[in-house]
């Protein structure tokens, strides 16, 4: 069988064909946040370092994993929008930033609450959370100048330009960041790693990341439709829409 | 009258919501980039917490002070101003206070996140905050001499830091004076009080001050 | 079931404070997200409704 | 009554114009002609009282302007080139922002009123920075609809405007005049106009 | 073409002698404020210098990023460059050099003279110079990209300093670094090449985003 | 020949113009009429490319414009509601260097000849700022007095002038038809001139 993917390239067929997506990908999305949280909470152990404290680690290190992955997929969408003229990747790209933008102020939030019991302080200015930091901003940047735009067209072209030089400088960011700590005595704390994970960990942590995952995409299907509706109200499959009921 | 171009002026900032943001994270990400020029030893930094902070709130504060009458100025809206019936000085004042809502409020709001991240403990946040509640109003005050006495010059945007910034140094070395007092355990009345009358000061002169500017500027 | 109590639970071995504190805003950010996103569908359902009004009056 | 006496006005190295006399009573019209540059819109901005005159005096009632100070310019509406109109207020904001500025507040019904007469009816929520050049002109102009001075100081209030804005505009100040308004404009275009007595200065 | 361009922004820039002033003392005044907030001590302040003169080299160069194309665009020339048959990435080009030129080209020379303010060794004088050298152009070239996605918007100013100062993070921190390797006696030739290496990809990517930002912003 | 093939734009919810045809030959003329807000800068933007058209093409000796791109460009003058003219620079800077972008360069005398002709006369060393509104205006005119492109599209080039410099101006563009160049422009205000053939396009 053949799939037609220019159909769903336009927004009147990607707006049905997410409508019936929805469901599953919610539904796996909570599926998988319960299995997750009761293998979290209820089958891992102790760790034998740092006690209780580690069971930040399934919501940590699932919203660090997903605000750099997001990032790239954004910027990705955006670019295929610069250089296609495809308005749909476009919205998908603006649909993802806000959801980017919340996982990593949450790897932030929960870092630091992961910190304060661990190392003793909210905050240090090591690689990795500065880094993250940087992302996070570059996140807002982006948001904010799509939302200082008025005309939408506008607003996708001038993202995607940001998102894309953001995608070239967060390698340089990372490793500049590495190198910069590197050459100061080490930092008096370092990430505490435990020694060897024990499988529930990892199965929690993984079953977390995974559900993540699905919750990112029902969000933006969810957040690329009402993205849809906004910029094609005047068109006329919307028109017909409205005549029927609003789903 | 005041109320009104209050209201005028947060009604432009929520045309654009991203506004106040804006300005809020310029303030975040200043404060943020010391530590990466000045390298992540934590001693050092909390040393110079209340400096940076006190520093990037000035330059929030100052960058800010562009937009508070240029475009009032570019398509008009100031000529219009200078032939209302309605006192100029009460106009000024209102400009003042909605700079201060857009600007200053977020910054104060803020200051204990960024202090965290300086590692600065729970007395001396407490303390800072207090010290930029009182002393951003007295920047937007003075700040808006500048911005009426650099009004259409070229690289005004500079300029008017030349001009501000000297006038903000009393309020930079109160503010973060009382901090590093409260952080050696010292009493820090004095400074706050000294803060105190230095905004008292300056909603006295100011709007007055900007008036005359305004006048200057305009003819 | 590894827990002792419920109180046991919250206490998470003393670091109950940090734990919550992570999860308590990891949910909050979901279901702030959830919100406004909600709240945008109210607005542009709206928006449309109000919209098909005025085409039929007009 | 507006009176200039012994006006003068010197910019830079030219005398853009000296003993200029004139004066306006209630409904008449005063046309200030002259080719580009003579100084139409620098003695507009004296009588105003944005610039002082190098030489001479202004008198509204027989007294000085400057002396007059906020009373003065309570009575009197100045329209220049620039309209004061922020691109990124809607038109109905615009409206009543420069009229609350003049210290005559109105509600949305009656910006809205205004704004429909002026030909901006279905307009009235777009953002001015979309507006064309005319449609951003007639904001500004729409304010001569609802402000209560006696004396409107023009300059080219016409440019930009289509004919049938033209004869619109022409008409409020008509309206104005023969309720004993006074009016004194600037414009290249030729405009036939009805008052109590139509002056015509011109400077070269 | 670029010539042209670059000797009508120079001839503006003297047309205002106090523009290219002011974003020199905008720099100064940044830089010994520092003092003021932190306090005396001159260990500290020497450990903090690089981290000071840079950060205020960034805030100088990125405040005056605004002006790079704003006022073109307000009166009409910006239309009539996407309009020239000359490449709009040769025009743009121009833009940036003669940005540079007023703004970095003066705190590199200013720079030794602050560092002195903070006690530096004659050698990490030597390298902070240096680095300011290879560093600003890249300020000024990444600059343009964001002033030309901030074309016309409100708020501009700020929203410029949100998109481009976590670009110039990597500038930031291999700028510092070579300092603080310096003085630590350390090998600082590594810092110097990836600063070269950021500076060429720059020149050869950034004309070509900014004219493609710049003809978004104008469409 | 510029040619336009069903030209649509349409700006928020509103279609300014649809289904708009035409074609201009070397020598002639066409006046973009309409009242306030009827499209006219729109289109005018459209066809020099600063924007897009919503559907259509426009064609010049057969091609697409935005294939021609900097070919097209080189070949076109446009003048909007904005002069382009720095207040900072002089008259003469002014014009020499938005000569020098449109790829032009000329030199101090010619310069001075061309703002002397348009009737600037010693002027030229004064910043624009000081400058009048129908100076200003000039200043930006007078580049069509050195340009060698054939196809010129001004967007209201009379506003702000006197009679003296609109008859002036008339001249220049006779001048440009006549020698086979093309010229597109809108005004609100009535002008005759001769041309291989003068088309009129009302928008409403
Ligand atoms: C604000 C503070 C923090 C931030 C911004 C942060 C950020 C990050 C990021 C970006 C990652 C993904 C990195 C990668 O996979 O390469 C990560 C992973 C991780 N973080 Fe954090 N972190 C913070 C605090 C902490 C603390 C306090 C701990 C533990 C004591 C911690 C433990 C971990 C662990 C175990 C991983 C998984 C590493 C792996 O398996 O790859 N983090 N964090
Ligand atoms: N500093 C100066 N030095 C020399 N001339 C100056 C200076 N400032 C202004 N001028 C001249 O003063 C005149 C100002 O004219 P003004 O703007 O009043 O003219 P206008 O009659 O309104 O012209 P327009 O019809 O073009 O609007 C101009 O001719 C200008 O060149
Ligand atoms: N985003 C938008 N939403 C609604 N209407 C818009 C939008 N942008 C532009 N318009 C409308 O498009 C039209 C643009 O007109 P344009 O500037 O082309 O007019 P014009 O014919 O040149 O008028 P004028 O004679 O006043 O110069 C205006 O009517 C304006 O209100
Ligand atoms: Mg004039
Ligand atoms: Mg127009």
């Amino acid at each position: 069988m053949t799939i037609n993917w220019f159909k769903y390239a336009s927004p009147a067929s990607f707006y049905f064909l997410a409508g019936r997506m929805l469901p599953y990908f919610t539904a796996l999305a909570i599926t998988l946040l319960i299995v997750g949280l009761y293998i979290g909470f209820f089958v891992a152990p102790t760790d034998f370092q740092q006690g209780e404290a580690y069971r930040i680690i399934f919501i940590h290190v699932p919203a660090a994993w997903m605000s750099m992955f997001l990032y790239v997929v954004m910027a990705f969408w955006a670019g295929v929008g610069l250089a296609f003229n495809t308005r749909l990747s476009s919205m998908v790209a603006s649909a993802i930033a806000p959801t980017g933008a919340m996982f990593a102020f949450l790897a932030l939030w929960t870092g630091a609450w992961w910190g304060k019991p661990m190392w003793g302080t909210w905050w240090v200015w090591d690689a990795r959370l500065t880094s993250e930091l940087i992302l996070f901003f570059l996140y807002i940047g982006f948001m904010s100048l799509q939302a200082a735009i008025d005309d939408p067209k506008r607003a996708d072209k001038a993202g995607a330009v940001i998102a894309l030089v953001g995608v070239v400088n967060v390698p340089i960011i990372y490793f500049s960041v590495q190198w910069w700590n590197t050459l100061h005595q080490g930092a008096s704390v370092s990430l505490v790693q435990s020694p060897k994970m024990a499988t529930a960990m990892l199965s929690g942590m993984l079953i977390m990341t995974l559900a993540a995952w699905m919750y990112s995409i029902v969000i933006i299907l969810i957040r690329t439709r009402l993205i849809i509706l906004e910029r094609e109200r005047h068109t006329a499959w919307v028109s017909e829409l409205k005549e029927g009921v609003l789903e | 009258m005041i109320w009104w171009i209050v209201k005028r002026d947060l009604l432009l900032a929520m045309r654009r919501r991203s506004d106040v943001l804006t300005t809020l994270f310029f303030f975040i990400i200043v404060v943020s980039l010391f530590p990466l020029g000045v390298g992540p030893e934590p001693s050092i930094l909390r040393t110079m917490a209340s400096g940076v902070v006190w520093v990037a709130a000035l330059l929030a504060s100052m960058l800010s002070l562009g937009r508070m009458f240029s475009s009032d100025y570019a398509d008009g809206t100031l000529e219009q101003m200078l032939l209302s019936p309605v006192s100029l000085a009460a106009l000024v004042t209102g400009k003042a206070i909605s700079h201060w809502l857009v600007t200053g409020v977020p910054l104060v709001l803020m200051a204990p996140v960024l202090g965290i991240q300086y590692d600065l403990a729970g007395d001396a946040l407490l303390v800072l905050t207090l010290s930029l509640l009182l002393g951003t109003p007295v920047l937007s005050l003075i700040g808006a001499i500048g911005a009426a006495l650099t009004l259409g010059l070229r690289g005004g945007g500079v300029l008017v830091s030349i001009l501000v910034l000297p006038l903000y140094i009393p309020v930079l070395i109160f503010g973060t004076g009382a901090v590093e007092a409260s952080s050696a355990g010292m009493e820090f009345g004095a400074h706050f009080s000294i803060l105190g009358a230095l905004l008292l000061v300056s909603i006295v002169f100011s709007p007055w001050a900007t008036a005359a500017s305004l006048r200057i500027s305009m003819s | 079931m590894k827990w002792e109590s419920l109180s046991d639970f919250f206490a998470m071995g003393g670091y109950g404070l940090y734990v919550w504190g992570s999860y308590l805003v990891a949910m909050i950010c979901v279901i702030g997200e959830v919100v406004l996103i909600r709240g945008r569908k109210r607005t542009l359902y709206k928006h449309l409704g109000q919209s098909r009004r005025s085409i039929l009056r007009g | 009554m507006l009176t200039a006496r012994n006006l003068e006005c010197i910019r830079g190295e030219h005398k853009l114009f000296s003993n200029i006399f004139f004066s306006v009573n209630p409904g008449e019209l005063m046309f200030v002609g002259g080719p580009n540059g003579s100084g139409k819109t620098s003695l507009l901005r004296l009588l105003c009282g944005l610039s002082s005159p190098d030489s001479g005096e202004i008198l509204w009632n027989g007294m000085d302007i400057r002396d007059l100070d906020g009373d003065y310019r309570g009575m009197m509406t100045y329209l220049g080139h620039l309209g004061g109109i922020k691109d990124d207020l809607t038109a109905l904001e615009n409206l009543r922002i420069s009229c609350a500025l003049a210290d005559c507040e109105i509600d949305e019904n009656q910006a809205a009123d205004a704004l429909g007469q002026i030909g901006l009816a279905g307009r009235e929520m777009l953002p001015a920075k979309v507006l064309s050049q005319g449609q951003r002109r007639r904001v500004a102009l729409a304010r001569l609809l609802v402000v209560q001075t006696r004396l409107w100081i023009l300059d080219e209030p016409l440019t930009a405007l289509d004919t049938a804005a033209v004869k619109l505009i022409k008409e409020i100040l008509e309206h104005n005049l023969s309720k004993g308004g006074m009016v004194i404009m600037t414009t290249h275009q030729e405009i036939v106009m009805t008052a109590a007595a139509v002056h015509h200065l011109t400077l070269s």
